[in-house]
């Protein structure tokens, strides 16, 4: 495949790191991913450049900012496909973005009683703010059971629909398990009984070609620094429809309209759920690492990436008395597995030792821990910048493990 | 004369200013001249409020012709709204539905009516298509 | 006074900038400040050496990164005074540390028919939370009026004052007309009643020593990047004891101790309230930026404004025919003023194509507008980068403006 | 042997091995040696709970002496659990308080206690800690 990886390298300075005197290897993507050197220059350029507070300043330093900031919008919305780009808002992360639904959707439109139904397999930013919703409104939380090979099981989810539920809340790729669930069957079933549907886009924008339009959701949440981008800046997509009624999430600047002590209006979208200075830098960085991947080509990474995933799996199998959590062939860029016997903190703290980056432990998943009887896994996430000989070090790296365990 | 003439006619007599300080000197002295409001015409069904300055626009028809009359509270605001009134006034609903505004570009003021100056411009414009659009139903009925 | 101006500058590569062909002249501090190299390298040493998911992680760049950020809480909660560093939450600016405190204090403490206090100078920010709050839990606001001077009507603060008050929220200084207010005294008269203090504290930090152990306030909140730091970070100080009984704000990663659908139980502070993948890239980089004003010396910065200050207002006052919008002696590093006759939109307008920026327009206080019957300000607000050759191109470019106008 | 001793003495033992890998072994033998809990003990009482492993601890006093016995679930936290309990088992309460642990860090283990590696160690130190004052002030009544 044409994949220009030395250049992608060259442009990610951190690649180039010793961990104890090795190579980094850097397999923790679904945590967090690298940035190119082109999204540190372009926040640079914002502050060496332009930099100034946005909107409603009539200097020409407020303008270019303000450009910079709503093209950067703009670039996120073309990416995901937002009809408008008054539907994609800038938030801190995907957590912020599940809790702004969880609080604005939950005020507006949930009452005691009301129904949300999540995943199984959700990582606890998609779980715990609907638990606050629950102690706060006595809203009721079902939860779609996940199959052993790691999938959801869709017989239960049908049934778990009521004349209640008004939201359905789930991952479109797990983090832990690296499952792509079926969402565009879930909304279809979901608006066939008028419910909302939210997705947790975290660890799907990068490896997936993503189409908020074409999928229909009404939601849809995402965090810069998992798509290459800065840390602090995330997405909330949202339908115009439910966003407009929605009541705001936080109040200060810039998302009002008029202020007085006796009634105040608020601004329209996006501008509305923008409360307080939002991190212009941080989104134009975003905008930047949209840019990047655009320009190698989405198609190209996601092609590369699904080589390497399996290439890494099948070297993986080859190392005989491992099991593997989710199933092989509907997977993100991520593999869960444990070596028998090992504890994966024991594994993850040998692999470092060897330059070696990977996550082990529950993946702020932990109720899918409990259903699968585990205390965690290892978990080897791939980004476009990663290599095949990288894998053959991780592969390396734990028939030593084994190895040490004699 | 069209429209489109009234506009070339606009970027001529700027185009001989080079000086930014001309241009706004003129600006101001066009914002002066407009008959502005009285304070009993300033009302809140006139008002487009922007962020930074408020334009007040009335609008009416007289012999298939839209009348715009128009103030704000900032002159700067004021001297292009007279510029905006003297290409579209007196003109039918549809000449000033077909017609494109070029000038406020061409004069250099661009950023006048970028969506974020919040100064009350961007949605003046909007307000008079939408009265043209309005009294163009109204004659056709 | 021995203050290296010039080597300052230097580290502000965005004062170079030309605007419209004239050299930048940048009073627009109160909206935000530049950031100097040092705070734009921090964060590039981020992205190009340790960047990695914090906490929980048992790789070395993960354990670094962990160590950077729980050292920025450090600088943060030194330079602020605080007790103990897990007081000190990041967020991603005032208006989220106020939006979290009216939250979550809110829902913790306050009932229906309860009272909060704030004043008739506070910045939306500090205004729309509480509002919000007020449609929710039928909370009552109680608004300290502002005096003509531009001072706090202590009287009337003390009989606003009553069996009911639960929370006093003033900012310490006014981002409009620059007074700084008597927290101590409002601090002492509310705890004497046994009523919790907010302080906005995003017009303070830069220009005053803070030091929240000595204030006794109960809750603390700045921006960083009016700190000269990076934009979408923030800090919300509170006390413990408060902190430890309120509810979570937000749910999510990181936040919790252990999930299950049944029950969740929180991590203790500050990671509660910190939700998903904190900012720990703009956290560093703000500690980078308070490091550097530490370094200068903040009292060394403090003076200098001060100078600047009533150099500016002597300059302003001798033009003649303007108004001034608050008293002078008490007042932090920004003046609000009007042009008699001339609308602050136009003065504005005319100074930036002289290469001079200044905020005009109400400063997100409408209410204060309406106190003052004015459309809004012309704000110069100075930084510690600011020089009196900039102040007279200012007082020069008002004469201009005043030429232009006849 | 003091409690100093005994550190000096996992000092020496680990200061012969240069590469990371022996050490590791080492770690790993030792905590392949320690007797561990069985399930029954397991109990959430001993229970300390990192993120990322477990650890469980029980003590009781013996003739003024505090007796420690401590699991894990991972390998690598369990040997440096062994290395502790050597340390610090059958010592006086005060012995205990009075001591200073500073093995762990000259063995260049010194990343296993860092408060925000969540494997359950720190709060294990501290836990032996709080055993010493419980029993100190036991025996004083
Ligand atoms: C599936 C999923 N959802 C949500 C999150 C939370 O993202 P963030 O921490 O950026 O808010 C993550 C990140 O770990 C994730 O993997
Ligand atoms: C007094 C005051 N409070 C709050 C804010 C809001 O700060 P931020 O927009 O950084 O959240 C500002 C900023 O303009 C301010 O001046």
């Amino acid at each position: 495949m044409n994949y220009p990886i030395e250049a992608i390298r060259n442009d990610f300075p951190i690649l180039t790191q010793q961990v104890h005197g090795k190579p980094l290897v850097y397999f923790d993507n679904g945590a967090t991913t690298h940035k190119p050197r082109q999204v540190v220059e372009a926040m640079e350029e914002v502050a060496f450049r332009y930099n100034s507070n946005i909107h409603r300043g009539v200097h020409t330093l407020s303008n270019l900012c303000t450009e910079a900031f709503e093209n950067a919008r703009q670039t996120v919305a073309s990416f995901i496909g937002a009809h408008n780009s008054h539907e994609v808002i800038f938030t801190r992360g995907t957590t912020e973005s599940i809790n702004l639904v969880a609080y604005s959707f939950g005020e507006t439109f949930l009452q005691s009683g009301d129904e949300v139904i999540i995943s199984g397999m959700e990582h606890h930013s998609n779980i715990v703010p609907w638990q606050l919703l629950q102690k706060r409104k006595g809203v009721v939380l079902k939860v779609i059971p996940v199959l052993d090979n790691g999938q959801l099981d869709m017989e239960v989810f049908r049934s778990l629909i009521s004349r209640r539920t008004r939201l359905v809340s789930v991952t479109h790729v797990s983090n832990v398990l690296g499952t792509i669930n079926p969402i565009e069957e879930i909304i279809e079933i979901a608006h066939q009984h008028n419910i909302a549907v939210l997705i947790d886009g975290a660890q799907a924008v990068q490896h997936l070609a993503v189409d908020v339009k074409k999928l229909d959701c009404d939601f849809y949440a995402l965090s810069g620094h998992k798509l290459y981008g800065p840390t602090g800046i995330g997405v909330l997509y949202g339908k115009e429809k439910w966003l407009n009624q929605m009541v705001p999430y936080q109040g200060g600047g810039e998302m009002i309209q008029t202020v007085t002590f006796e009634e105040t209006t608020f601004n329209e979208l996006p501008y509305k759920f923008e409360a307080g200075t939002p991190d212009f830098t941080g989104a134009i960085g975003l905008a930047a690492a949209v840019k990047y991947l655009q320009n190698i080509g989405l198609q190209k990474i996601h092609a590369y990436e699904d080589e390497l995933f399996n290439y890494a799996f099948e070297k993986l199998q080859a190392l005989g008395n491992i099991t593997f959590y989710g199933t092989a062939h509907i997977r993100g860029s991520l593999i869960s597995f444990l070596l028998n016997g090992i504890h994966p903190f024991d594994a993850g703290t040998l692999l470092d030792k060897m330059g070696i980056a990977v996550r082990t432990g529950h993946h702020c998943a932990q109720p899918l821990m409990e259903r699968f009887k585990i205390p965690g896994t290892i978990r080897a996430s791939f980004g476009l910048y990663n290599t095949t000989s990288e894998v053959d070090a991780l592969v390396n790296g734990l028939v030593k493990v084994r190895q040490l365990f004699g | 004369m069209t429209i489109q003439e009234v506009q070339q006619e606009i970027v001529d007599e700027f185009g001989m200013l080079t000086d930014w300080m001309d241009k706004y000197s003129l600006l101001i002295e066009l914002g002066n001249d407009l008959d502005g409001f009285d304070e009993a015409q300033r009302t809140d069904q006139n008002l487009i409020e922007g962020c930074q300055s408020k334009v007040w626009l009335h609008a009416w028809l007289n012999n298939g012709q839209i009348q715009f009359m128009a103030d704000s509270d900032a002159i700067i605001v004021k001297g292009i709204v007279a510029l905006l009134i003297r290409v579209l006034n007196n003109r039918t609903p549809d000449e000033i539905l077909q017609s494109e505004l070029f000038f406020v570009d061409k004069i250099g003021l661009k950023e006048h009516l970028s969506p974020t100056r919040s100064n009350g411009l961007v949605s003046m414009i909007k307000q008079m298509r939408l009265f043209a659009l309005a009294y163009k139903a109204k004659m056709e009925k």
